[in-house]
């Protein structure tokens, strides 16, 4: 069964999907998504673990074809590293979802939306494990599809889930499309689709006007999906009416992937020396410095919580198209350090979000006034996430920032890198709102009481542990990073 | 050159009803306009060799999308508010139609046989497929065996779309599954349904 | 920079022009059903453009006649158009779904009145 | 009389877990208040006693180090214990007990709420600066400086009014950012250069830093470094203020502010190394930016009539003292700054617990009301003048030492000009530390009482000790200077 | 127009021979243009018209909606399961080969089994998309209360 663990991994949470709707029962169906999810988190570890110790890419040829004539997985260093964070954040958040699921949808609802909860998680892990361009574009759907389902079962709870998902749904499919033209290009060019055919065949096809064409509309798709400055005003609203558990998945993985397949394509097919590169790095960069300021500002000013820390991901993910736009081994390690950190800190984050809507609906500065007393142990949940936002030490944000700092530093980008640090301290300020409203103000008295429950805080701590714990222990989280980083750029050459 | 001509001919008529279908107001001439276009596009696949994109194009983008759009329409009405051009977004397009005619300027020529794509991987597919599959339309070999996964990936996207539409708009689902659902907020659902139906 | 290739790939140039028609209502009408029409325009035009890239002059459909010296057209483009297409009908789907649900809860498709209806709900909240 | 089983690693590790220790039994023990108190106390005398023999040990030459784990590849946590740093150990370790007696008395005395918390965060606030006093790395001070803020954050805001709230947000707003902004910056710059970031004597970027940068990485420190309380970023300081007294006492006249330039102290002879520093004049900007702070803040001092608002600014001028002497450099400023730590710690630690002491006996917290007063609690103020007298400089207290040094280091620079600098503070110290004495015993009484009124026991002992501290220090400081030597040769 | 008798017998004649044409479009698809999607469309517009024509009742007779989802359900998990049966039986996921004696046999199969899979999926998906839309329209009581319900949730969000 091992030697299938690189499909089983797609292929469990993909089937769990269709065998819930055939179950027709909330409990199974939930019971099946745990199960599904928890078997695709142990084989992705298991590939983990194999690929960190050979070191040697694992290869499935699917239907026997072999690249380029058939579609083949290849896990390497970089998607063995994002692969299980994608698949254990899917199964916690699964895990204990559960609670927020009853509390915001209709019972009548739950089969069909765990089904839907099943494809979108398949739907990443697809785009994640495959090595071919065009299979990359249905996960994608697969995945986006689901996900403007999802949105809109916010509407329940709150209208403008409606109207949130529709925009979604637009701009998704106009990403979507992009990137599909770049593709098109790009099998133009070279006649194939396999990604690491493309990587070999682009450099002496040469750069053409085509080749550049490709590159700019391969970018500005997944520019599109990572919710990059200025092109980021999807995510806010999708974010913030969807429902607690889907925003923990969303927030916490839907943009990794992206990120991923943007390094992906870039690094792994163009490569550094492609022409336009510099541009496209440049362009990263600098727009990634000016999310990192819009989202932040943006947090600043919110006192819808879930709309607060949605900004806070376009910040955040600035941070990473800083990484990326260094262009260097270092920035990319960096990029893959914080993808993983992000992760965590924001699947915390909105589960101890989650947890507290069960009991005051909206989560706002004032609904949550005081709670700091009434539920500890979620609040506190929140703190660390929020801390660990900032960067400060002996959490994973601090070992994320150590790294993407050096990387600007080395490079002598001394601007770029006070400017990263300002807007990091800029975070203070609204995290330290959110703890003065919690902690400092007293519950007011017509406020409904919170009786905590565990399934408001044990998800989100396991989160936060581990936040912590990579805090602490970086060595191997790093090493696997500078693995990725290296494997992303030695398939260019 | 008959090819030519045709080719020529269905494009511009592409283009003429693509305009007319943004100039139009009245929803339901531009539903009925997007149909039109899709049955005009599948011609043309059929003039470029693709019959099996042709027969999905007209069953899917002239037949099934029109079905629902029309489906739509009697249910949000018909009219358009009269807008003005929007320069940004004509900005925009225009900006994109210039990135991919750069991209045009060093694109391997239309129709000839020399070109990357066909040298690669296709041939292949054409001369293998024969006695690997054992299948004469070589599109359905390559469809459901070659890439019999993107296939895969397809009827899963059929199938998340019927779910999502299910979870946003499937009332009779729902009416369907009540009968095994056993959930208080269920219970005081129906009760009220129940009320409803009363009054 | 030689500008005799656009004239040479004359129908590479309308299709782009057909995008960017599509391309044009999605991103500037307000009307949802015009956005999902403009998207369909769109995306039927970049098919069109993977399957002139397969077109080869003088060849015939991918159907294997036994005739060696038949010219079939890439095959794989289609395969890949296939695809494409049952995305799109899928998108347009659940894009018509969320409009009906959209025109229930605010009466409107016009995005304009959308947004401020919205904002309407957001002052009350705030208020609130 | 160090123990045989006490090897030097064993007292890194206790100095680091005693307090953690005494912070998890405050919690334990926190409903029956006389044996939290005792344990605390008993704790923390351990610790002074660690403190000691490690001192001990490190001055008759030995040396001291404990490694943790890698946190990263290339970094570890480790400890190093070097003179400075057994000094600024000593220095906590020992005043702790006392103070932890102190704030008994205090936080009884003044019907404080939430004792188990204070203790408890008080404890952990020891525990990084221990930390910080023997850590081997910069990341390591690093991490251990982040600690440091965020224990003392509850401390500042012990109160949860809306004042002590203010206040705690100018508290943390200026210390985290100024340390998230610059000093990581600075750090992940010596990092990225040197590519290491051990303390090496001599200094790690020595030969590898081009001169022309120096100074604007010297700047990241000496601004990141926001504990050091170097103007502009001084605002904290009184904002702290508002925290029971213990705390301005033990933390903000002692650990955390001595933890800054320590750090400063730290950098400047383990990072830059002072040869470079005095061969490219790299940190001749910071003398006069140390300068103006020293006087500036005597001035406002001056206008002070709360206290604690007065001792506070009279701290930062005297922190700045201390980075002065960093900046100028020359073996025996250096020398003087560290000395002057000790001195400084001694002092200022007795002037807050005699307001504390005020404040409990009778309520006043403003020099206006003390009219007298000094005849009514004449220990208090007694010790008050000792410890006034001490930060003045003037023999025979402890004061008297570090500034004379810090002179002749300045003499040394060829900067004369800080010569007449540190005299003219020094007057304006005798003026506003001088004053609360005289109205104390001479000025004639608002209210007619005259009967003694003394604070607690529990408080008093811990300020005669201090006091006592202070005049003994004179007579031993050739003790801590012989232990210097060499740390900036 | 349910009473209209032309349009009945003409529907009544036409809708066995589109069916058909289904059939032919599902399995000749090796042969010619055609395969499961196309099938699957051809073989719900037949459905469809039978609702259009005799009602949705009726139609809803011939395929009842509890069925419509099991079936779109079904399809996916033949096209899966013809995958793990090929990966079960000593071959890779979707590895056709293994199904049958020799690999051309095998790779019938499959391509066979998985058309089957398309099919069965894409038909009850139209058909299901049919009934949702249509329910939405015809059913005005249930629309009714539905729309209430809405309304009813809208107003707990507003509120």
């Amino acid at each position: 069964m091992l030697a299938h663990a690189p499909i089983l991994q797609i292929i469990i949470p993909l089937l769990a999907a269709p065998l819930i709707v055939l179950l027709r029962q909330r409990d199974l169906a939930w019971i099946v998504a745990v199960a599904a999810t928890a078997l695709s988190f142990l084989f992705s570890a298991r590939l983990f673990l194999q690929v960190a110790a050979t070191g040697e890419p694992i290869i499935y040829e699917i239907g026997a074809w072999p690249a380029p004539i058939g579609i083949i997985y290849v896990i390497d260093s970089a998607n063995a590293l994002v692969m299980p964070l994608i698949a254990g954040i899917a199964f916690i958040v699964t895990l204990v979802g559960r609670g927020m699921i009853e509390a915001e949808v209709d019972a009548r609802d739950h089969t069909l939306f765990f089904s839907a909860w099943m494809l979108t998680i398949a739907g990443m892990l697809g785009q994640v494990a495959t090595n071919d361009a065009f299979n990359i574009f249905v996960f994608l759907e697969i995945s986006s599809l689901s996900a403007y389902a999802l949105v809109a079962m916010g509407a329940g709870r709150d209208a403008r889930a409606l109207p949130a998902a529709f925009n979604y749904l637009i701009l998704g499919t106009i990403g979507a499309t992009f990137y599909v033209i770049g593709i098109g290009l790009l099998y133009m060019l070279t006649g194939t689709l396999n990604i690491g055919d493309l990587a070999a065949r682009l450099p002496e096809i040469g750069d053409t006007h085509t080749g550049f064409a490709a590159l700019a509309f391969i970018a500005l798709g997944l520019f599109l999906k990572i919710a990059l400055f200025p092109l980021h005003f999807w995510l806010t609203p999708a974010y913030s009416f969807a429902p607690s558990a889907v925003s923990a998945l969303m927030a916490a993985t839907a943009t990794k992937v992206s990120v991923y397949v943007l390094i992906r394509l870039l690094f792994g097919v163009f490569g550094l020396n492609f022409s336009g590169m510099d541009e496209v790095g440049t362009l990263l960069l600098w727009l990634g410095v000016a999310g990192a300021f819009a989202g932040t500002l943006a947090a600043i000013w919110e006192t819808d919580l879930k709309r607060l820390f949605a900004q806070s991901s376009i910040a955040q993910l600035g941070y990473m198209a800083i990484g990326m736009g260094l262009m260097s081994s270092a920035g990319l390690a960096a990029t893959f350090i914080h993808l993983v950190n992000h992760a965590l800190m924001k699947g915390a984050i909105f589960l101890a979000l989650g947890g507290l809507a069960m009991h005051v609906g909206r989560v706002t500065m004032s609904s949550i006034a005081g709670v700091g007393r009434q539920a500890p142990l979620t609040v506190a949940a929140l703190l660390f996430g929020g801390l660990a936002l900032i960067g400060v030490p002996l959490t994973a944000g601090f070992i994320s920032k150590l790294y993407l700092i050096r990387a600007q530093l080395d490079q002598q980008l001394y601007v770029i890198a006070l400017l990263t640090v300002i807007s990091s301290v800029l975070a203070l300020v609204y995290v330290w709102k959110i703890i003065e409203a919690a902690y400092m103000q007293d519950r007011p008295k017509d406020a409904v009481v919170i009786r905590e429950t565990p399934a408001m805080w044990v998800g989100a701590w396991i989160l936060v542990i581990a936040t912590i714990y990579f805090g602490v222990q970086a060595e191997s989280l790093v090493d696997a990073a500078f693995r990725a980083a290296e494997t992303m750029l030695g398939d260019a050459q | 050159m008959s090819e030519f001509f045709l080719n020529a001919i269905l494009m511009i008529f592409l283009a003429f009803i693509a305009i007319m279908a943004i100039r139009q107001n009245r929803l339901f001439g531009v539903v009925m306009l997007s149909g039109a276009y899709s049955l005009v596009a599948a011609t043309w696949f059929v003039v470029a060799d693709a019959v099996d994109v042709a027969f999905t194009e007209a069953a899917v983008g002239a037949g099934v999308s029109t079905v629902l759009a029309l489906g739509t329409l009697s249910l949000v009405g018909v009219e358009e508010k009269k807008r003005p051009i929007e320069p940004f977004a004509l900005v925009i397009a225009l900006g994109t139609g210039l990135l991919l005619l750069l991209a045009v300027l060093d694109m391997p020529s239309y129709g000839i046989a020399t070109t990357p794509i066909q040298l690669h991987v296709a041939p292949h597919y054409l001369l293998e497929s024969e006695r690997e599959i054992g299948v004469p339309n070589v599109v359905t070999s390559v469809l459901a065996s070659y890439r019999g996964f993107d296939t895969f990936g397809e009827t899963i996207v059929v199938f998340t779309a019927a779910i999502g539409v299910f979870l946003i708009i499937g009332g009779w689902t729902r009416a369907e599954r009540s009968g095994q659902e056993t959930s208080p907020a269920n219970e005081n659902r129906s009760n009220h349904t129940q009320e409803k139906s009363d009054a | 920079m030689n500008l005799s290739p656009l004239l040479a790939q004359w129908n590479y140039v309308l299709v782009i022009g057909l995008m960017m028609i599509g391309f044009y209502t999605v991103i500037a009408r307000g009307n949802l059903i015009k956005k999902m029409v403009g998207l369909n325009i769109f995306q039927t035009s970049v098919f069109m453009l993977y399957i002139s890239m397969g077109k080869i002059k003088g060849g015939t459909a991918p159907i294997l006649t036994g005739d060696a010296t038949t010219v079939y057209s890439n095959p794989l483009p289609h395969v890949l158009i296939l695809t494409a297409i049952v995305v799109g009908v899928a998108t347009t789907a659940v894009g018509y779904a969320l409009i009906i649900r959209i025109r229930e809860t605010y009466g409107t498709i016009e995005e304009d009145e959308i947004i401020s209806a919205i904002n309407a709900q957001d002052g009350h909240q705030d208020a609130s | 009389m160090t123990l045989p089983a006490l090897t030097p690693d064993l007292l890194i590790a206790g100095l680091l877990l005693l307090p953690l220790i005494a912070a998890s039994t405050t919690v334990l023990t926190g409903k029956w208040d006389n044996l939290r108190d005792t344990l605390s106390i008993a704790t923390g005398v351990i610790t002074a006693f660690f403190a000691i023999s490690l001192f001990r040990h490190i001055s008759a030459g030995g040396e001291a180090s404990l490694s943790l784990f890698t946190f990263a590849p290339g970094f570890t946590i480790d400890f190093v214990v070097e003179p400075l740093g057994a000094l600024f150990a000593l220095v906590a370790g020992c005043l702790w007990p006392v103070a932890t007696l102190y704030s008994v008395g205090y936080m009884r005395g003044a019907h404080e709420k939430n004792h188990t918390r204070f203790f408890f965060y008080y404890a952990v606030a020891i525990h990084a600066a221990m930390g910080i006093a023997l850590s081997g790395n910069l990341l390591t001070l690093f991490i251990f400086y982040e600690i440091l803020t965020f224990s003392t954050y509850p401390l500042v805001t012990h109160k949860g009014n809306a004042e002590s709230v203010a206040s705690g947000r100018v508290y943390l707003g200026i210390l985290v950012s100024s340390s998230v902004a610059f000093l990581l910056l600075g750090m992940i710059g010596v990092w990225s250069i040197a590519g290491d970031l051990t303390f090496v004597p001599g200094g790690v970027l020595a030969d590898r830093l081009d001169p022309t940068y120096a100074p604007i990485l010297l700047a990241l420190f000496a601004f990141g470094i926001g504990k050091a309380a170097l103007m502009p970023l001084h605002r904290w300081l009184p904002a702290a203020m508002v925290a029971p007294t213990p705390v301005s006492a033990l933390l903000h006249a002692v650990a955390v502010v001595k933890a800054g330039v320590f750090t400063v102290l730290k950098v400047v002879i383990y990072i830059f190394g002072t040869d470079y520093l005095l061969s490219t004049g790299a940190s001749v900007w910071l003398v006069w930016v140390a300068s103006f702070t020293l006087l500036a803040a005597s001035v406002v001092a001056i206008q002070k009539t709360n206290l604690k608002a007065r001792l506070a600014y009279s701290t930062i001028s005297q922190l700045a003292y201390v980075v002065l002497g960093a900046a100028l450099a020359t073996s025996i400023a250096v020398q003087g700054a560290a000395l002057h730590i000790l001195m400084h710690a001694a002092g200022k630690i007795t002037l807050f617990f005699c307001a504390g002491a005020i404040y409990v006996a009778h309520h006043h917290s403003d020099l206006r009301d003390m009219d007298g007063l000094g005849r009514r609690m004449p220990v208090t103020f007694f010790c008050f003048a000792l410890g006034a007298l001490s930060i003045m400089g003037i023999p025979p207290l402890g004061g008297a030492w570090s500034k004379f040094m810090l002179m002749i280091g300045a003499l040394d620079a060829g900067q004369t000009v800080i010569v007449f600098v540190l005299m003219i503070s020094s007057l304006m110290n005798l003026y506003y530390l001088g004053q609360p004495v005289i109205r104390g015993f001479f000025a004639p009484s608002s209210d007619k009482e005259e009967t003694l009124a003394e604070a607690p026991l529990t408080m008093l002992i811990p300020i005669m000790l201090t006091a006592l501290a202070s005049v003994l220090l004179f007579f031993y400081a050739d003790l801590f200077l012989l232990t210097f030597e060499g740390v900036a040769p | 127009m349910h009473d209209d008798p032309v349009i009945r017998v003409i529907s009544k004649v036409l809708i066995p021979f589109v069916m058909l044409f289904g059939l032919y479009v599902q399995f000749h698809g090796d042969y010619g243009p055609g395969g499961g999607f196309q099938a699957g469309v051809i073989f719900a517009a037949a459905f469809i018209l039978n609702a259009i024509v005799f009602g949705m009742n009726k139609g809803r007779h011939v395929w009842p909606p509890r069925l419509v989802l099991q079936c779109i359900a079904l399809g996916v998990v033949l096209y899966g399961g013809t995958g793990l049966v090929s990966l079960l039986t000593g071959g890779v996921f979707l590895e056709y080969s293994v199904l049958g004696k020799t690999q051309v046999a095998g790779q019938h199969l499959g391509i066979l089994l998985v058309e089957l899979g398309v099919g069965l999926t894409v038909a009850s998906v139209m058909v299901g998309l049919f009934f949702t839309f249509a329910s939405r329209l015809s059913h005005r009581r249930f629309m009714k209360i539905h729309n209430d319900e809405e309304d009813s949730r809208t107003e707990r969000a507003k509120a």
